[in-house]
């Protein structure tokens, strides 16, 4: 163990927002496999990261779920450059066997409707959820009814209908994409919420890191964005 | 065996080691447990109180198995009624002396008198409010065994229950005890040292040994056979005479016990006037009437207080009383020929060179 | 320290926090007591598996437990599904759950020093009790748990304010809901997700110490009194 | 069951997390073994301030102990600066940052049940060995450490099984490094967002359980060991 | 001032309650702190091996100010090299025998002899590998007399060291501790409610009352004077005599004390052959030389074995053996006109109505 595992030759240490793990870690090893920089990935919630690198904890790529908290850091002069490398969507989902039928989103205001799970106030997922719920005029009398509760992240709202204990949640499409038994009943439009965002960083303590910058632009590659779509995020144009 | 009170007859053995193996029975009244330290007492007792289980054997309190360990019987501690004073008290610490004292008490035919009664009897008045750990040692056993007698047992058992305590004290609670053996009819099985308190207190005595019941019966004879066997296997008592008024009388010198003279040999502090002089029992010899010209030189008259015959040693041990207590060993044959007795006026003769001066 | 008026609802999260933690310790103690004399005194087999049960909650991520609670306790669950389908009562999401989380992970802490409280104590003096005519049951009352009385106090600081520090098996199983189970953890943990929630944060922080501070006086102004009684020197 | 043959990364998580747990312990417990006895034994003024302090980890949600953590230890904190600067030694993302933050949650578990023991001491033991002539270190090792044993051990079993289980505190200041700082229960977390996660993270739990009734033999083993001295119905 | 031992002079109160203010001095040599039960002697030996801090006044011990409040001198417990017993013995319940004895033992100067020695006298052989709560009550007292004598101290403080022993094993270890206070010269300060020890032990006896002390000086003097007064303040002893060979004669009983007849009065259970009776000093007379006719029917002729003036109270207890021994309440003009001193003959007088028959 060294004591900083983050700036070892060749190493570059990827703070990744937890939803991006999986896909990373495929990018990872494909990398490794070409010879390429070992990418170490520390998984967390986008909060936990920013935090970190606010810390000065050593961390050269940043991907955030987040752009709130990539300002964050880039207004106290942590980010030497930020790109937006992926967009997801917003989907309604339904326990598999989906007993109070809901079948959109006005569904939701049915009596069958005990419980509808969204993330929390202040995590993307869920103030997204909640302008998509608004702009569709939903989003008042389902708050006003008591039945919405408030996962912690987008896994949790998830875990939450996995179970059938909520009879509706909203989360992105990549996370239904993971959970097999939950079925996606709607997409929400895009226009009706903020585009959905992860910005990629390249800290200030990456830019020192040879190997980071390497790694920072393989994220960016026609591949990699090939790797990320086929997990079900959006790549978006880059800047 | 109906007229017992108690009959016990248990092995108990703790892990590998001691093995308790004894059978006796009690007599309605008070009884005493004796014997040397170690004997196996409060292991009698724990079994007796259903605190240790006996590994075979019963026990039988009036009409009542309290254990069997052939019927597999077995009558729990809290359901057997009797009062136990522990070794170590064994107060409880988080309560007043009042709520100890009050503990075992059914309180349903209380108003307060009996409690009182023991507070008076036992003089632990000015305590009733504090807590155990801020008693004196003889004030906690008062406690203890204030508590045991308000359980109102059937039996109660006193494990030391009067050491500690000043002798004023310990008069006025045998006192007391008696009177509530008497008043009440409670009977009690207690366990003590001390021969003042056995003799006083009890009917019958149990003499234990090794966790061997090695003698048993009424009071005085069984204690004074307990007496003589301990001094066979024992070294035996050593005089320790107090002399008074000591001064220099030529080449010696000399003092007083309990105003006869006495010759001291070997050296002496100058300015001492009282020294204590020790010998053994068997470089005393006894004489009875006249003085002969003899040349032992101490003389002390005196009368026989106690007489024992060591058995199958052909010895006795005779206690004069010449003011202070003087043990005189003899040959039986001796003390048939002399006509040794109890009440016996006889003179000690004690040569002063086989005394040695303590200080 | 923007936070220092506190909103309607950080009050609110401070009165569940309260009410969540009372419950989980006024629930949870009495069994911990129990189990905490029982593992102290008796030598039976499988006593290891009871207290590696009974541990789970102290091993396992809080998440881990709440998600085992929610299996459990959920409308499919094992437990769930019947008091759901006859009684009709729904435990998850309910400020109930909160209670049963908080009271879950808090247990093996309770146990545990009751444990060590019994440990600790002279079996003698439950001897003298039952030679007094008093009942096993009086015994255990009046004598066992007066002289354990360090460990219960401990165990229900330890237990109060780990539930008010109860995180992880809260969300799982009682949800974030505002004024039913999203208690101060929950609430604190929510505004951290947004940059400037540790301002935000501040003031409940702050109610938490003093909270813990409020238990912790609690606990040893019922300790001192209790202490008293020890007296001088003797014993 | 599918991850019954463990693969290489769970075999990291479990070495990890015993490495980061066993030196929780070693760290933290002679501290905690000092303060108890000197929270059970003296009055002082501050009392109160010290014992809610030390309490903090247990009240706040573990993330805010470890955000805490993070602000003083990071390369810009009041403590990791110094260090970072003059030894040239930085703790966030490295294991030793884990063992620190399970140590840290663990803290008051094991100061309490020391404490706990310590209380239920009789002090008259003390003067006693005070009388024979030993120096209060000497009596406070052979004597008061001996005679608190349970609660030592208590306090070993406690802060390594709730370092087992810590999340909150060691994700913030660690982070999830494979190898490094991926103890078992952030691997669990990691999993548990991946498609299929709560099934592949059974093979985890049940290694957690196995090392925590582990770590209970051995605490039991030495209880009775010691308890064993105690002997029979006698003190 | 300098040739004394250990000069107290100490004020201690606990909280709000029991206020020990005392000075003495005390010689080399043995001593014994003696008084009722609750008289603060525990407190004392507390105060001395500091582990009471006195509010007011300082202990000196040989030329060492153990403390001082008027200066603030403390020096702490564990460097008075003062070896205490305690009441309560206080052994370490997790260490085995052997390690308890060794607790205080300066490990350099010893290669097992002195351990040896001391599990010898104390007769603790089988006992060394077993922990404290496996011995029996006697057998931790001697633990911990052990444990005190072998951490070498200057002085050593013994708080009932021999309650709980039997009389073999106590005057065995009074014996050896005679012998190590001569070989050694340790010198001893010891409570003891025991007057055999204390007559046996002590040279210089301080008696405590109520936190008082009311009396110090030479043993025997302090004691007999120490019994009068708790004589004086006190009911006074209580005659239980023992008679024997009990049958029924006419009207009466009569039975046999020690050799002599004696009438009893009073119903008798019919299987009695032996029986107690009681009666009280003040119900007896004294009669020198030929009985006259006189009514009071039972004679009992004896020895005065000690004779007491109760300070102020023109009264006196006389003791008379008559084979057991009577108390007797006289008046001091009696006294003097009878010439009663000890060791004059004297018959006892006692009315048959004024005994009771206990048992
Ligand atoms: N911690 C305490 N708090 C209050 N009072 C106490 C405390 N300890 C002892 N006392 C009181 O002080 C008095 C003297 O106690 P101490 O133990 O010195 O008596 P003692 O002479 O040794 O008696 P004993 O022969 O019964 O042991 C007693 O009346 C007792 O009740
Ligand atoms: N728990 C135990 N384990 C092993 N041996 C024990 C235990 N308790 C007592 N003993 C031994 O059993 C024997 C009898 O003990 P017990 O306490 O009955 O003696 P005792 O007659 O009451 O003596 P004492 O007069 O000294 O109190 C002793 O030799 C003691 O060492
Ligand atoms: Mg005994
Ligand atoms: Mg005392």
């Amino acid at each position: 163990a060294s004591e900083d595992p983050g700036r070892e030759s060749g190493e570059v240490l990827v703070l990744a927002a937890a939803s991006t793990q999986d896909v990373l870690q495929r990018l990872a090893d494909l990398l490794r496999e070409r010879g390429g920089p070992v990418m170490t990935i520390s998984a967390a919630g986008s909060n936990a990261l920013a935090q970190q690198i606010l810390a000065g904890a050593p961390g050269d790529i940043y991907l955030s779920a987040d752009p709130l908290w990539v300002q964050e850091i880039a207004n106290a002069g942590h980010a030497a450059e930020t790109v937006p490398l992926l967009g997801n969507d917003l989907v309604l989902v339904v326990p598999a066997e989906n007993r109070a039928d809901v079948r959109e989103p006005g569904d939701l205001l049915s009596d069958r409707v005990r419980h509808v799970a969204l993330a929390g106030e202040e995590v993307p997922a869920g103030r997204y959820a909640e302008q998509a719920l608004r702009a569709l005029g939903l989003w008042d009398t389902l708050s006003g009814s008591g039945r919405v509760v408030r996962g912690q992240n987008v896994r949790l709202t998830l875990a939450y209908v996995e179970r059938g204990e909520v009879d509706a949640g909203i989360v992105y499409a990549t996370d239904a994409a993971a959970a097999p038994s939950v079925r996606v009943v709607h997409t929400f439009q895009r226009e009706d919420y903020p585009p959905v965002v992860y910005p990629l960083v390249l800290t200030t303590r990456g830019r020192d890191n040879p190997a980071a910058a390497a790694v920072f632009a393989f994220l960016q590659s026609p591949e990699a964005r090939a790797i990320f779509a086929e997990h079900g995020f959006h790549p978006l144009a880059a800047p | 065996m109906s007229t017992d009170l108690l009959s016990f007859d248990c092995r108990f053995q703790y892990g590998q080691g001691f093995t308790l193996e004894s059978a006796f029975a009690l007599p309605p009244g008070i009884s005493v447990l004796f014997g040397p330290s170690g004997s196996g007492k409060s292991t009698c007792l724990s079994l007796i109180a259903g605190l240790l289980r006996p590994d075979a054997g019963a026990i039988r309190l009036c009409d009542t198995t309290l254990v069997d360990r052939g019927s597999g019987l077995w009558v729990p501690p809290h359901r057997r009624r009797l009062g136990m004073v522990f070794q170590d008290h064994l107060l409880f610490p988080h309560q007043t002396i009042r709520r100890n004292l009050g503990y075992g008490m059914a309180s349903r035919d209380d108003n307060g008198t009996r409690l009182a009664q023991v507070v008076e009897m036992l003089d632990l008045g000015g305590l009733l409010d504090r807590y155990p750990g801020q008693l004196s040692g003889g004030e906690q056993r008062r406690v203890a065994l204030g508590r045991a007698m308000l359980s109102e047992p059937q039996l109660l058992l006193m494990d030391e229950p009067l050491t500690g305590l000043d002798e004023a004290m310990r008069d006025r609670i045998l006192h007391h005890l008696h009177q509530a053996h008497e008043r009440l009819g409670v009977p009690m099985l207690l366990v003590s040292h001390d021969q003042v308190v056995v003799r006083r207190m009890a009917g019958h005595v149990v003499v234990l040994e090794e966790g061997r019941v090695v003698d048993q019966g009424p009071a005085h004879e069984t204690l004074d056979r307990a007496t003589t066997r301990t001094m066979a296997s024992h070294p035996g008592p050593i005089n320790l005479l107090r002399v008074e008024e000591v001064r220099r009388s030529g080449d010696h010198h000399e003092g007083v016990i309990a105003g006869q003279r006495f010759h001291l040999a070997g050296p002496i502090a100058p300015d001492s006037t009282t020294v204590y002089v020790r010998c053994l029992p068997r470089d005393v010899a006894l004489l009875i009437g006249e003085v002969s010209r003899i040349s032992m030189r101490n003389h002390l008259v005196g009368t026989i207080r106690d007489l024992i015959h060591i058995p199958g040693d052909h010895r006795a041990l005779v206690a004069v009383d010449v003011g202070q207590l003087i043990w005189v060993e003899v040959t039986d044959s001796a003390c048939r020929e002399l006509g040794l007795a109890i009440g016996v006026r006889v003179t000690c003769l004690i040569k002063a060179l086989a005394t040695d001066v303590v200080g | 320290m923007t936070g220092w008026w506190l909103t309607p609802p950080e009050w609110q999260a401070i009165r569940l926090s309260l009410l969540v933690a009372f419950w989980a310790v006024v629930i949870f103690l009495p069994p911990a007591t129990v189990l905490g004399w029982w593992l102290a005194r008796r030598d039976f087999w499988g006593k290891t598996a009871v207290d590696t049960v009974l541990n789970l909650p102290l091993v396992l991520p809080p998440v881990v437990t709440g998600y085992l609670l929610l299996v459990m306790l959920g409308r499919q669950g094992v437990i769930g599904r019947p008091l759901d389908q006859w009684l009709g009562v729904e435990i998850v999401f309910t400020w109930r759950a909160a209670a049963l989380a908080s009271g879950v992970i808090a247990f093996p802490l309770m146990v545990r020093a009751i444990r060590v409280a019994m440990l600790g104590l002279d079996t003698r003096l439950e001897q003298a009790a039952l030679t007094l005519g008093a009942h096993p049951v009086r015994v255990f009352f009046t004598i066992t748990l007066p002289l354990a009385r360090h460990g219960l106090i401990a165990g229900g600081v330890l237990g109060f304010a780990r539930s008010i520090g109860e995180f992880g098996a809260t969300i799982m199983i009682a949800g974030s809901i505002p004024g039913e189970t999203r208690t101060m953890p929950l609430y604190i943990f929510g505004i951290m997700e947004s940059p400037n929630g540790i301002a935000r944060a501040q003031g409940m922080v702050i109610v938490s110490i003093l909270i813990a501070a409020g238990a912790l006086i609690v606990g040893q102004v019922i300790e001192n009194r209790s202490h008293r009684q020890a007296g001088g020197p003797k014993r």
